[in-house]
């Protein structure tokens, strides 16, 4: 169980070795990187299969002995790990394999690895902070290092709104620190609901969304989405809106329910998240540029998962599971389809005679994004449907309007697509590429290579990712159950505390008896 | 329900005594337009010399089958009808119908007329069954709220249980004298006489529909013509007259009824169709929705 | 009011008829048609004005049972009202050949008798029943409506005696009408209408009915089968 | 294992038949196979049309503490059988002929994809047809609102296209208009099984009935094409390849009536509906609604009118009938109702009947547009019967069946009382006659062109289904107690007092129907009719078309004497002024709207420096939540007293 640590602890040792390796051998120095990984697959998949009840159950592991509140522990129950055994293998699946990269970027990518594995078990907010920071930097390198000049700008701008949001975290953790005097996330948790209930436990709250917001896309802090992912390769975009933007939500979520116990906190992420869909899918109805598309509908979806959460309840924290698990299958298939499809969506005319496979594909995942039933796309809305129609205030009522109507949106513009896949009288490419991609002064499509073809990884990704989701609609009733549990337990603030402090709870019981 | 001596009775008699009844209506038309002019007239028989010598030309055109249907369609949805139509002694079967079945039936032989005419291909004829449709179009929307009033106010849309209603208690003139006179405009739409007979229009378009009519063609119109003018007449008379107690009460009331649309087409010109639209769809609706206000 | 010979008229009465109503009421089918009968009024000429006060109320057409009906279909007279252009006459020969037998013809004014006052015009038909079979000529320049109703009782009279049969002439010769036509129009003379085609239909064909003449019009004549209604998979 | 899993089985396990084997050439055959088995089983519920009990499907699904289920009640087995009866036809109609040369002009692989389309549609219809709870009922609406976008997006045309994508858009929304109404229903009743969901009714107040009603309204009304969300579906199905048109607009958007009837007849209920006031009107939900139907059947009907092309003139009245439907089952009495339901039966045989001969006017002469037609009557004399009888059916003209249905629905509303309904019914009968005329003569009268004649009647395999339904059509106009008899099932199934019928029509002390007299007589006087023609009268000439009556004009071929081209002018000189595209500038605006809103959107994502704007963003929200508490410097106090702990 101790080895958990290791997921954190290989990949950095792996990504500071790796530079150095690399001057005496290159070959080792590429494959520790991926060993690291496969080590790490290794490490989860051993504690499940050792401990059948961590299924269930939820641990706390101490590190360096000194026990919480005063050391610092990482917290493991059904999500986390679930996302960090997601963190190698999606970093695995879309390890930048095909071309010549640099030790570099391997050398960043186990940063981000690792960071991305600290950040979603540490149980301190602290450490959540600096693996954030992490994270941060190997992310803007990542970016920049893709070498072309509309990334350089992306990256920069990235950075410039990254920068900004861990300031205001900072802050944010600042003032959690001065009312309550600790860092622990389950100290903090006791002392939340006389502590921070008040005005200034949601200042820093805002402060502390915000500031994760960034990656996690939340509405005002999410202007660098298009320009990045529209600049990196479809790898590196898959992983970033796929996994990355969930782990920030769902630490998000974590600290919302252990901190936050007032409904404005709740309500204030309903409304950011509502902005991020009506504008996410309203920008993507405009887009022309099939990335840029993917970006900002990947903006909306994120926009309906803070909305979700925002769901006082077990409905809402089902819901926004659900849409956050299904959203990171489809949005990295989508990403691998787009490799093939990049620039001006006028130029995909007739694409789908010359492969129907794959476009057939697209349509199976664009139908259960739009929640077309029986796809699981679909289940996972109705949640958010019921649990927004459960709710009374202002902010579920306008949800239950937005959220239907950035599906139509939605839907428009993926049908858009897939009609000019369809179209038969022009397979030439409609129009200059130059010409139709947006005119933003910060893509630089001249180094936009149209790849017409995807690769093969790409195609079996998404295949695979279309496979899981008919399994799920055959496997309904065991996957809503699961659901269940996972919600249930994200959602219990006492079972958190009961974990990191068991003799807390023995006294809780002891006292209500 | 009926024996079947009635029965065969009112099958052959109804239609047989419509035709003599529609003749002399023909006739008692000319004879008023011809008073109106100064002139003497047609002679008595004239509509029965007329008819006859229709039906005995020696040569015809047939532009086809449907055009040969289509007359058969136009006269025989008229005796159809006629059946339907209550007449004193003889309502076994018009009680099987009602006022609406009435209705839609009546609209079997302009099918009729319509698909032979077009079958005909001569665009006058075409352009006569468009008028004539939009006129119909113009004249059944009064037409029929002035049904469903007086349906309303004998809570029936038989016919035969409205003349006893009427003969029970009062005229339905009387009671819903708007009514009333609304449905006399319809009538005179409904009988295709003068301000609104845009649709044969002889020197426009050649008398339309009947363009390409020649001898026993003509002569089906000719006896459909007879059955339009006893069907609006007895139609009437029916709704607002009390139908009849006997044989001559019956024919004096649907004379009287019928004349007076003529009288009135006599002196008129003739309406353009949007404008035939516009009054029909102005007056008589309005007129026949306060009367309808006054029912409910 | 001059007295008016008969026009010549070579018909042959065959009793042969295709109505089953006149083969029983001959008589009463012959008066009916007599005392009913719509005219076509083809105002070619001046003679035209003289129509409407017969018609209207002071003479009053209609006490005859006469009415004027807008086309040839409906008509069984045809009135030519004055002189006859060639041009009109091309008019008036598919008018007539779109009537419905029995079908009469009244030649009104005396350009239709022999030209009248166009008599050296090179453009007018001067006889108009080398043409078309007439039935009564109405003299004069105009005739009066007097006249005009006088010559319609004439043919009513003719019709009641069963010698209104001109009508049959044209079927019977026709290959001599055609030839007068052809003569006059040149030979790629044709009516969309099929004489020859009735003729045969109603059992009126002769020999005479085709000839010369009609030789040179089926040389170019445009097929007049009307288009029968089939059912072919 | 139930009739019902043995009918849904069988379809699915055909579907996967016909998805494997579609390029082959047997398909077509193989197709019509299922359907007939498909109807055989169907067929062995007939109890269910006869008053039986529901069938209920032994297959369940647990997920998310709902029991999805599936069931067959009297309503489902009436529709089910009209789905599966059309979907007969047409596989009949494309197995042939039809096929062959879809397949010539296109591809196998596109005729293949029609097949698989179809039998998709049929599978999805009996999918919801069959719902046993409200998520089950979303499922299956969803499968069909896609299954009927994949019939339409075949055609490759750009409008069709641009048809298609409007539709789904539109679909879209309705579904999601649904979808919000379910997640208030469950919210509201704790349970989304209809049984519980219709006890959970009656609890509610009136305004959450009200909610639920406009929603549910919304999103099926959507589907069935009802004013103001008609504008997607002529162009749509008008559009859709030949045999699927047939199909589509038979049947497709009667979904939409099957599920307004089940949610708000049977589980809401209409007296609940009848019992909210709309504000500032003198109109009741449920009146509100039958005028809805109302102005449905007028406007999409003098739409059709205008239409210069036949699929787009029957498309048009498809969503012109959807009205009368609705107004039937408005009226909410047992007349009223059985009117609205076997109007759905009537509409699908006349409409399948019309879009059949238009597709087979297409087959034979390559186009449906009105100016480019006219004459083929003599061509194609057996085509042009079955769309005489279709109209007639279509106008609501007896003996055909639509009469009976009209006829209920007017008698319904006389009953009621409804004179303003009453004409607006009326007016729109009196729109279909003008335009069904319009229809056959520009059709199949007038002058035949010269390049048609040698046109051929269409090919056995198409006239079969045609005089099939036509036969049908006029069969159960005379004998509506036939179909009477399921709908009564019917409405026993809904809630709803069972109309008095016999075989013949309705009974009534006030005036009732009997279809068996009324045609009997009618006949009757056709006889008499045809004896006068054809006894009393001489011997006639066929002639040629160019032997006409022109004013004394010499016709030839290179006169074109034919009238077609704007064919109400009269009628136009008055209404076309009315017709102002409302409908489409409100859709237009909708769209700019959305532009508009996507373009600030997207200046906000490209402004510049996101980072000042974000601060600033911050800084008000901050601002503000300190200032809410009335007391600015909460944040010193709060930091100061942070300290000093």
């Amino acid at each position: 169980m101790d080895n958990i640590v290791l997921l954190v602890v290989l990949p950095l040792l792996a990504a500071f070795l790796m530079p150095v390796v690399a001057r005496s051998s290159e070959v080792v120095a590429r494959t520790l990187g991926l060993s690291v990984l496969f080590i790490s697959i290794g490490i989860i998949l051993n504690v499940w299969s050792q401990s059948g009840q961590i299924d269930s159950q939820a641990v706390s592991i101490v590190i360096g002995g000194f026990l919480p509140p005063l050391g610092i522990n990482f917290y493991v129950d059904q999500i986390s790990l679930f996302f960090a055994l997601a963190v190698p293998v999606m970093v695995l699946l879309f390890w930048p394999w095909h071309r010549a990269t640099s030790i570099r970027e391997y050398s960043l990518m186990m940063l981000l690895t690792a960071s991305a594995s600290g950040l979603i078990l540490s149980g301190d907010l602290f450490n959540i902070y600096v693996f954030y920071e992490l994270l941060g930097i190997a992310s803007y390198s990542l970016v920049a290092i893709q070498g072309r000049v509309s990334a350089v700008a992306a990256s920069f701008r990235y950075l410039l709104m990254g920068s900004v949001g861990s300031v205001m975290m900072l802050l944010g953790i600042a003032i959690i620190y001065t009312q309550t005097g600790t860092l622990n996330l389950a100290h903090l948790s006791l002392l939340a609901p006389e502590k921070l209930n008040n005005m200034l436990g949601l200042a820093s709250f805002a402060l502390i969304l915000t500031g994760m917001g960034v990656k996690a896309e939340l509405f005002p802090v999410n202007s660098w989405v298009p320009e990045v992912y529209g600049s990196v390769s479809s790898n590196l975009a898959a992983l970033m809106a796929g996994l990355l933007s969930k782990l920030a939500v769902i630490v998000i979520v974590r600290l919302l329910i252990l901190l936050f116990p007032q409904p404005e906190a709740l309500q204030l992420m309903g409304m950011l998240g509502i902005l991020g869909v009506l504008t996410g899918e309203l920008v993507a109805w405009r887009s022309r540029d099939f990335v840029r598309m993917l970006s900002f509908s990947s903006i909306g979806q994120l926009g309906l998962i803070f909305l979700a959460f925002s769901i006082p309840g077990e409905m809402g924290m089902m819901a926004g599971i659900a849409i956050a698990l299904h959203h990171m299958l489809v949005k990295p298939a989508l990403f691998m389809l787009a490799t093939g499809w990049r620039g001006a969506v006028e130029n995909l005319s007739g694409v789908a005679r010359r492969s129907p496979f794959v476009v057939l594909l697209f349509i199976v995942l664009i139908l259960s994004l739009l929640g077309i039933p029986p796809l699981p796309g679909f289940w996972a809305k109705y949640l958010l449907m019921v649990g927004l129609s459960s709710q009374d205030g202002f902010i579920y009522t306008l949800g239950m309007i937005i959220v239907p109507l950035a599906m139509v949106i939605e839907m428009a513009y993926l049908f858009k697509i897939v009609m000019i896949m369809y179209r038969k009288d022009n397979d030439e490419p409609a129009v200059n590429n130059s010409n139709i991609v947006d005119d933003s002064n910060i893509v630089d499509d001249s180094n936009i290579k149209v790849v017409q073809k995807h690769s093969k990884w790409g195609l079996a990704i998404a295949a695979s990712v279309a496979a899981m989701l008919i399994a799920i609609v055959l496997q309904l009733q065991p996957a809503s159950d699961k659901l269940l549990s996972l919600a249930n337990q994200l959602s219990d603030r006492n079972y958190y505390i009961s974990t990191v402090f068991p003799q807390i709870h023995t006294v809780r019981m002891q006292s209500i008896k | 329900m009926t024996s079947v001596t009635e029965l065969l009775a009112e099958l052959l008699l109804m239609p047989f005594i419509a035709f003599v009844v529609g003749l002399a209506m023909v006739l008692m038309y000319r004879k008023i337009a011809a008073r109106l002019q100064r002139r003497i007239g047609p002679p008595l028989l004239q509509p029965i010399y007329d008819i006859v010598k229709l039906y005995g030309k020696e040569t015809q055109i047939s532009h086809g089958l449907i055009h040969d249907i289509g007359l058969v369609m136009a006269v025989g949805g008229y005796v159809a009808a006629e059946i339907f139509l209550p007449v004193p002694g003889m309502d076994g079967i018009a009680d099987k119908g009602g006022i609406i079945t009435l209705s839609y039936v009546l609209m079997v032989p302009s099918l009729g007329l319509a698909l032979g005419v077009g079958q005909c291909a001569n665009p006058n004829g075409s352009i006569g069954i468009s008028r004539a449709l939009t006129a119909m179009l113009a004249y059944d929307i009064p037409f029929i709220i002035v049904v469903f009033g007086v349906a309303t106010h004998y809570q029936s849309t038989s016919l035969v249980g409205m003349i006893e209603y009427q003969q029970i208690h009062q005229w339905g003139i009387f009671e819903m004298p708007l009514l009333a006179v609304a449905g006399l405009f319809a009538l005179q739409g409904m009988m295709g006489k003068q301000p609104f007979e845009i649709y044969v229009a002889p020197a426009e378009i050649a008398t339309g529909p009947m363009v390409e009519m020649s001898g026993k063609y003509m002569g089906g119109l000719f006896v459909m013509q007879t059955f339009q003018l006893y069907t609006a007449g007895v139609l009437y008379t029916s709704l607002f007259l009390g139908g009849g107690a006997n044989w001559f009460e019956f024919l004096v009331k649907i004379f009287i009824v019928v004349a007076i649309p003529m009288s009135v087409a006599l002196v008129f010109p003739r309406y353009r169709t949007e404008d035939m639209v516009r009054i029909m769809w102005k007056w008589p609706v309005m007129v026949a929705l306060i009367g309808i206000a006054f029912v409910l | 009011m001059s007295k008016i010979g008969n026009i010549p008229v070579n018909a042959q009465n065959g009793k042969k008829r295709t109505n089953p109503l006149a083969g029983v009421f001959d008589e009463l089918v012959q008066f009916c048609q007599s005392r009913s009968m719509f005219m076509l009024h083809y105002c070619t000429g001046c003679g035209a004005i003289e129509l409407p006060p017969a018609m209207t109320s002071r003479f009053d057409m209609e006490r005859l049972g006469i009415q004027p009906m807008v086309t040839p279909r409906q008509a069984d007279i045809l009135l030519i009202t004055g002189y006859v252009s060639v041009k009109t006459l091309k008019r008036v020969i598919l008018t007539y050949e779109q009537m419905q037998s029995p079908k009469y013809v009244i030649g009104i004014c005396s350009c239709t008798v022999n030209g009248g006052m166009y008599w050296q015009s090179y453009a007018t038909a001067k006889v108009l029943n080398e043409y078309l079979p007439v039935d009564v000529y109405i003299a004069g320049c105009m005739p009066r409506p007097e006249a005009v109703i006088e010559g319609l009782r004439r043919l009513m009279g003719n019709i009641e005696n069963g010698k209104g049969i001109a009508w049959k002439d044209y079927f019977q010769r026709y290959d001599h009408y055609l030839g007068n036509q052809q003569h006059l129009f040149g030979n790629d003379w044709q009516t969309p209408t099929d004489i020859i085609g009735e003729a045969r239909h109603y059992g009126l064909e002769t020999e005479q009915t085709c000839g010369e003449h009609s030789r040179i019009l089926e040389q170019h004549q445009q097929p007049l089968e009307p288009y029968k209604m089939r059912i072919k998979l | 294992m139930s009739v019902l899993d043995d009918l849904l089985l069988f379809t699915a396990l055909a579907s996967v038949a016909i998805i494997v084997l579609r390029r082959f050439a047997f398909i077509s055959k193989f197709s019509v196979v299922v359907y007939v088995l498909a109807t055989v089983l169907l067929i062995k519920m007939s109890a269910l049309g006869y008053g039986g009990e529901a069938v209920y499907s032994s297959f369940t699904v647990n997920v998310l503490g709902q029991v999805l289920q599936w069931r067959f009640d009297a309503l489902s087995w009436f529709f089910a059988l009209i789905t599966l009866v059309v979907a007969l036809f047409t596989a009949l109609f494309m197995s042939g002929a039809w096929g062959d040369k879809y397949r010539k002009e296109h591809s196998k692989e596109a005729y293949g994809l029609l097949q698989v389309a179809l039998i998709l549609n049929v599978l999805s219809m009996l999918v919801l047809l069959a719902s046993g709870d409200l998520l089950s009922l979303f499922i299956g609406w969803e499968l069909v609102s896609w299954a009927s976008f994949m019939m339409m997006a075949l055609n490759p045309d750009k409008v069709a296209r641009k048809a298609a994508i409007k539709y789904i858009v539109y679909a879209m929304a309705g579904a999601m208009a649904i979808l919000m109404a379910i997640a208030m229903t469950y919210n509201m009743t704790g349970s989304l099984d209809y049984v519980q969901v219709m006890q959970g009714m009656a609890q509610l107040n009136n305004s959450q009935i009200a909610v639920l009603v406009s929603l549910y309204a919304i999103g099926f009304g959507i589907k069935m094409g009802v004013i103001p969300f008609h504008l997607w579906q002529a162009t749509a199905y008008a559009e859709t390849p030949g045999a699927g048109a047939v199909f589509m607009g038979a049947i497709s958007a009667r979904m939409g009536l099957y599920a307004l009837i089940l949610v708000i007849v049977q589980i809401i209920g209409l007296t609940r509906v009848a019992a909210i006031e709309i504000p500032y009107t003198f109109l009741d939900m449920q009146n509100a609604l039958a005028w809805v139907g109302a102005l449905t059947t007028i406007i999409p009907t003098y739409i059709a009118l205008k239409q210069n092309d036949a699929r787009y003139l029957l498309a048009w009245h498809g969503v012109g009938q959807g009205g009368y439907m609705l107004l039937g089952v408005m009226i909410a009495d047992s007349i009223g109702t059985a009117g609205g339901i076997m109007h759905v039966f009537n509409y699908a045989t006349y409409q399948a009947a019309l879009f059949m001969t238009v597709t087979a006017v297409i087959y034979r002469t390559g186009t449906s547009n009105f100016s480019k037609l006219g004459g083929l009557v003599t061509q194609m004399p057996l085509t042009f019967m079955v769309m005489v009888v279709s109209i007639i059916g279509l106008a609501g003209i007896p003996p055909m069946n639509g009469f009976v249905s009209k006829w209920l629905i007017y008698r319904a509303l006389l009953l009621d009382g409804q004179p303003l309904l009453f004409v607006a019914a009326v007016i729109g009968t009196l729109g279909t006659i003008l335009s069904v005329y319009k229809l056959v003569h520009n059709t199949f009268l007038g002058q035949l062109r010269l390049e048609h004649q040698d046109v051929r009647e269409a090919p056995l395999s198409m006239l079969i289904p045609m005089l099939g339904l036509a036969i049908i059509i006029f069969a159960t106009g005379v004998m509506p107690g036939v179909v009477l008899d399921w709908v009564a099932a019917a409405q026993i199934a809904i809630g709803i007092a069972p109309v008095e019928h016999n075989l013949g029509g309705i009974e009534l002390v006030q005036g009732g129907l009997n279809m068996i007299w009324v045609t009997g007589v009618m006949f009757y006087g056709f006889a008499v009719g045809a004896i006068i023609f054809y006894f009393l009268g001489g011997k006639s000439k066929h002639i040629h078309q160019y032997d006409n009556y022109a004013g004394g004009h010499f016709l030839t071929s290179k006169v074109r004497y034919h009238y077609s081209n704007h064919f109400y002018a009269g009628l136009m000189h008055l209404i076309g002024g009315w017709y102002r595209n409302i409908f489409i500038k409100l859709e237009y605006a909708l769209v700019s709207l959305v532009s508009f809103m996507s373009q600030l959107s997207e200046n906000f994502y490209r402004s510049s420096q996101p980072a000042m704007l974000v601060a600033a963003i911050v800084m008000l929200a901050l601002w503000y939540i300190m200032s809410a508490d009335g007391s600015a410097p909460v944040l010193v106090q709060g930091l100061q007293g942070g300290m000093s702990k």
